[in-house]
């Protein structure tokens, strides 16, 4: 066991961070809004973490605890998710699409030229502070919330949003609240994703948070299944391990099955591997079997 | 008072003339983003597929060319003609593999999603093909034509562009205005359905679309390589994020403004970095990009807008 | 372009979801007739021509016209062999001209359609006044003759039509009823679905009443009128 | 004071005017009907009056207050809920969680009640799946609670829809061509639920173009065509004159359809009309 985790837990590692990466997109899909904003909020998130901890360690100090460094950078990422929600949700959803792959391009953009800031191509160390125990603890904590969420009155009101907007909001529903609130958790929960990553790759670059990991994260979160929050962890696991389970098989072709298992998803499994309708439909037979048997 | 006037002309020539050669090299670079970006436009107009793997479609007709011109080698057209036949059959084998299936139940989530999974295999085969170099192109397959005067340079990749590139759009618009096959693929864009009922073929429609559109990318990942001097992976890239600026400055309504928001970012861009700053020639790229969202998502042209038909 | 093929539909049943929208509908339209469909609001009519033109796909159950078997088959097919829908609401293709929506067809079948297209004009002259216009800038009634021009351009044995009164004022009805009996004169079959039964009932040579999904009562005009059926839908 | 006053309502769409200079007004605890042929508007009369669309000029006054400058979501606030035409019912959700939507409004938990287990949340949780249950019991609908609403015939999926908007506890409900697809059974079936909801002290108005349904079930009635007023009062009176019918069929009727007729039988047609038995 100790030696799977010897080759396998970085890889682990980067799986629980995307499926954070995950959770934040299917938060956006959640309320009917494609966007891959969260990543150039966790860009900013991890920049601004990043510096403060280059900063006190340049000064011959101790470093910041991890503790406050994740609080930073859900602060970040939340505070530039609220901000740019009140320009970006006036958009149509093509528009809207568009425009949060606008941001990731420029959020690199922004990297590069502020240097005295973010290194700009050279980049910035990042002290890594955070084990494997941590981030399981964080994704576990995330996934309560959204359990949690789902049944919430905050759940339905996305769930409505999402299929009949219109029907939403004549039952009482703010559809741009609902969709604010969303996106600015889903920037909450990619600021953090965003500190996470940095600390796990200790290096900072412009493209460490770029447009590869904003599809990723969507992707992730359909091939799992954008319709429960299991969905996005899944299919993030699923997204990280199957080419690294087949990198001895395969070689460097690993990426072409990834690629082609995103397809083969798409063209067979619509809702996703995980569909929740499935467990209902599921269920509701269980019942009415066990109800028969009671009856004969 | 006589040589200070004469350096003081000397030095306004120069920089106009710095100004023009700039402008110059402005217009290639936009001519291919505005190429690339009626070809990305076409396709989500008429079909609503955001492709991002349509820049690694681009970078496929280079490296075919480039083969093409190694191994056997071709010269300037022929291997044109290669670019295009590439673009056109990767766009074509993708569709009918990856994006046909989807077509009953389509939406614009799933076939992004999907076109990043084609996205993927595609950059992993093209690194596998240019076996994860930077390529070039023999320097004696173009000599001609070169614009050399002591003060302004332009090679013969970046006038290619330039006489390719406009020539494109025309001959691209009239196809769509004037030809019943552009007839049907702008009736598809509005609505598949109700085409149909006329009749249209709307496989024809799709393959048709695909072929010009994959096929108009072949073209401008084989220019821009030889104006560049870069046959990578990358290059495809950088004109997908490009183009696609493009395109949401001109509108996709319209290959005509896709074409000339090309054109707009490609000399703002160009001039920006010589007069601005270097640094911040993507800042204006898509400095552009987020003001036209905000303020004109339809972009220059525009969509053709009706009240409620009923 | 007179067609001498029977429209025979059996057992036809489509869905939405659960609902089911048609439940096993036999039809039948014989060549160079007018027939119409009435019922109600949700009675299936719309979901019953959408799945006869391929528009949208049945379940269970055939569609023959002529020899062909139309069943299962998508909307080009249906229209190539001589079947053309006249959609509900018009469904016209906004931005391009009133002349590029009719010759759409054309444009499609490769084939000489002078005669056709002077007919259309001859139907509704106003259309050449607007062959330049933009569709979309058509008044409903202007789109309405438009949709009728452009399943013409295709050549049918028989046309479709989901209520072409809808929304119209009675003088424009007038219009596109005279031309569908000229169209019916030329020996085109009509299958046409109506609210206004009385209307339809006065150019159909047989008429088939749709309830839930249903067909519940079929005949001539004069048969229904008997039977009070044609009433039922507004003043009984 | 009416519950509803709708005064010279005008909604334009590009070129196209939908609804044109319509006044009317329902009474407090009546069952009003809205009728005309299809397309006369009157679905999007029915769309400005729930706030889900604005209109061009006029005014919708609800108990009095003027609606102009209320957002769509807070006309659940003035008492106004509504049921649409197509049903629009949210996919994957079962029966019961449709009407949980629709008690949002009488919610108390915030956001943040939303992320970390807490007893408020799981109380009003628990608090909520028994509201709904009292209205899904209403529509008797309720022995389908777990079932996912998307899977339920037509005349239970419109019962469905009212509990969701009852939820809303409104003042007056809004029907949209509520026995569309229906038979006549399952027509009298709604007509007496909401008949009723109405003896409850609901006012309902309801929007159909079946003439039989809103004679039997209304008592005030207004009539539209092509967007503008032609007639309101009761349905004896409505329905009795001349110019609604002439609205419905057309004027000169008889002329129009002898026209018809004639033009037909003067050609020659060769139908062999046995086919059709066969």
């Amino acid at each position: 066991m100790s030696q799977f985790w010897d080759i396998y837990g970085i890889t682990f590692e980067f799986a629980f961070v995307l499926g954070l990466f995950a959770l934040s997109a299917f938060l956006g899909l959640w309320s009917g809004v494609l966007s891959l904003a969260p990543i150039a909020y966790a860009s900013g998130a991890a920049y601004v973490s990043a510096r403060l901890a280059y900063d006190k360690v340049m000064m011959g100090e101790a470093n910041y605890p991890l503790v406050f460094h994740l609080f930073v950078g859900m602060v970040v990422g939340g505070f530039l998710a609220w901000i740019t929600s009140f320009v970006l949700l006036r958009l149509g959803s093509h528009y809207l699409a568009l425009a949060t792959i606008a941001l990731v391009l420029i959020a690199r953009v922004i990297a590069l030229n502020l240097d005295e800031y973010t290194g700009g191509t050279v980049g910035i160390p990042v002290p890594r502070q955070i084990t494997t125990w941590h981030i399981l603890l964080i994704l576990g904590v995330v996934s309560v919330m959204f359990g949690v969420l789902r049944k919430s009155r905050f759940g339905y009101s996305l769930d409505a949003v999402r299929e009949q907007p219109e029907v939403a909001s004549s039952l009482g529903i703010n559809v741009q609240r609902v969709r604010r609130y969303a996106f600015t958790f889903a920037g909450v929960l990619g600021g953090l994703a965003g500190v996470l990553q940095a600390q796990l790759v200790q290096y900072l670059v412009p493209e460490t948070l770029y447009v590869e990991l904003a599809f990723i994260s969507i992707a992730s979160a359909v091939l799992g299944g954008a319709y429960i929050w299991v969905g996005p962890i899944v299919g993030a696991l699923l997204y990280t391990a199957i080419p690294e389970f087949l990198e001895p098989f395969l070689g460097s072709s690993k990426n072409v099955v990834n690629g082609i298992l995103l397809v083969i998803i798409m063209v067979f499994l619509q809702r996703g591997l995980i569909d929740p309708r499935q467990f209902r439909a599921w269920s509701l037979k269980r019942k009415s079997r066990q109800t028969k048997e009671v009856a004969s | 008072m006589g040589p200070l006037l004469t350096s003081q002309k000397k030095r306004n020539e120069n920089l106009l003339n710095l100004f023009i050669q700039q402008v110059l090299n402005g217009l290639a670079v936009g001519s291919a983003y505005g190429m690339f970006a009626m070809s990305f436009g076409l396709i989500f107009a008429t079909m609503g597929i955001l492709n991002v793997a349509h820049g690694t479609i681009a970078t496929f007709g280079a490296i075919a060319a480039l083969t093409v011109v190694e191994n056997w080698g071709f010269s300037f057209f022929p291997a044109l003609l290669i670019a295009i036949l590439t673009g056109a059959a990767i766009g074509i084998v993708t569709d009918r593999l990856a994006f046909q299936p989807l077509r009953a139940r389509a939406n614009t989530l799933g076939y992004l999603i999907t076109s990043i999974g084609v996205w993927i295999v595609l950059i992993a085969l093209g690194e596998t093909a240019l076996d994860h170099q930077i390529k070039t192109f023999p320097p004696d397959l173009l000599s001609w034509p070169r614009l050399v005067t002591t003060n302004i340079y332009l090679a013969p990749g970046q006038i290619w562009l330039m006489i390719i590139g406009p020539i494109s759009v025309v001959a691209l618009y009239l196809v769509l205005t004037r030809t019943p096959i552009g007839t049907m693929i702008r009736a598809v864009g509005f609505s598949d359905v109700w085409s149909r009922i006329s009749g249209v073929s709307s496989t024809v429609v799709i393959l048709s679309t695909v072929g010009i559109s994959a096929g108009l990318a072949g073209i401008v990942g084989y220019l821009s390589s030889i104006a560049f001097d870069n046959v990578s992976v990358p290059l495809g890239e950088g004109l997908l994020l490009k183009g696609f600026a493009a395109v949401v400055v001109g509108g996709f309504g319209d290959v005509r403004g896709a074409f000339l928001g090309g054109i707009i970012i490609g000399v703002t861009e160009v001039l920006g970095a010589q007069y601005v700053s270097g640094d911040f020639r993507d800042v204006i790229t898509f400095g552009l990009l987020i003001l036209f969202l905000l303020f004109r998502p339809e972009g220059i042209f525009g969509e053709i807008k009706f009240g409620a038909a009923r | 372009m007179s067609g001498n093929r029977a429209l025979v539909v059996k057992g036809l049943k489509a869905s939405y979801g659960s609902i089911q929208a048609i439940r096993g509908v036999d039809l039948k339209v014989v060549a160079g007739s007018v027939v119409a469909v009435v019922g109600r609001n949700g009675a299936g009519k719309s979901t019953l021509l959408n799945t006869i033109c391929g528009v949208m796909k049945s379940d269970e159950g055939s569609v023959h016209f002529g020899d062909d078997d139309l069943s299962g088959k998508s909307a080009q097919k249906v229209t190539r062999s001589g079947v053309a829908l006249v959609p509900e609401g018009r469904r016209i293709i906004a931005p391009l001209t009133v002349r590029e929506n009719l010759n759409l067809s054309k444009a499609a079948r490769r084939k000489s359609d002078r005669d056709m297209e002077t007919w259309v004009f001859e139907l509704f002259p106003i259309l050449k006044d607007r062959s330049k216009q933009y569709a979309g800038s058509l008044s409903g009634g202007e789109q309405q003759m438009l949709a009728i021009g452009r399943a013409l351009m295709t050549h049918p044995e028989l046309i479709v039509l989901d209520e072409p009164s809808m929304g119209l004022a009675p003088f424009v009805v007038d219009k596109v009823y005279e031309s569908l009996i000229s169209i019916n004169n030329s020996g085109i079959s009509v299958l046409l679905v109506e609210q206004d039964a009385i209307l339809a009932s006065s150019v159909a040579d047989y008429m088939f009443l749709l309830q839930q999904g249903e067909v519940a009562a079929q005949g001539t005009p004069d048969d229904l009128n008997k039977n009070d059926f044609i009433s039922t839908g507004y003043f009984s | 004071m009416s519950q509803l006053d709708v005064v010279s309502l005008t909604r334009q769409f590009g070129g196209l005017t939908a609804v044109k200079d319509l006044s009317f007004s329902v009474s407090p605890g009546a069952i009003a009907g809205l009728v005309g042929p299809n397309g006369a508007g009157k679905t999007t009369v029915i769309n400005m009056v729930s706030g889900i669309d604005k209109p061009t000029s006029g005014t919708i006054s609800i108990a009095g207050q003027d609606t102009s400058t209320i957002k769509g979501h807070e006309f659940v606030r003035l008492g106004i809920a509504r049921t649409y035409q197509n049903m629009k019912m949210f996919h994957g959700l079962s029966v019961i969680d449709h009407v949980i939507v629709g008690l949002d409004s009488r919610r108390k938990t915030t956001f943040f009640h939303a992320l970390v287990p807490n007893p408020i949340e799981r109380k009003e949780r628990a608090a909520m799946r028994d509201k709904a249950m009292e209205f899904l019991k209403v529509m008797s609908i309720d022995h389908l609670a777990e079932s996912e609403a998307t899977t339920l015939p037509y005349g239970l999926q419109r019962r469905l829809e009212i509990a969701r908007a009852l939820a809303t506890e409104p003042k007056l409900l809004l029907l949209d061509e509520p026995t569309a697809g229906m038979n006549q059974q399952e027509s009298s079936e709604v007509a007496e639920v909401l008949r009723g909801l109405n003896q409850k002290g609901l006012t309902l108005l309801v929007v159909e173009h079946n003439i039989k349904f809103v004679r039997d079930l209304c008592q005030e009635v207004t009539v539209i065509n092509f967007g503008e007023k032609l007639l309101s009062g009761t349905p004896q009176e409505v329905f009795n004159s001349q110019l609604v019918r002439e609205a419905y069929l057309g004027k000169q009727r008889d002329e129009r359809l002898a026209t018809f007729q004639s033009l037909r039988a003067g050609t020659h047609r060769n139908i062999n009309m046995g086919e059709f038995a066969s």
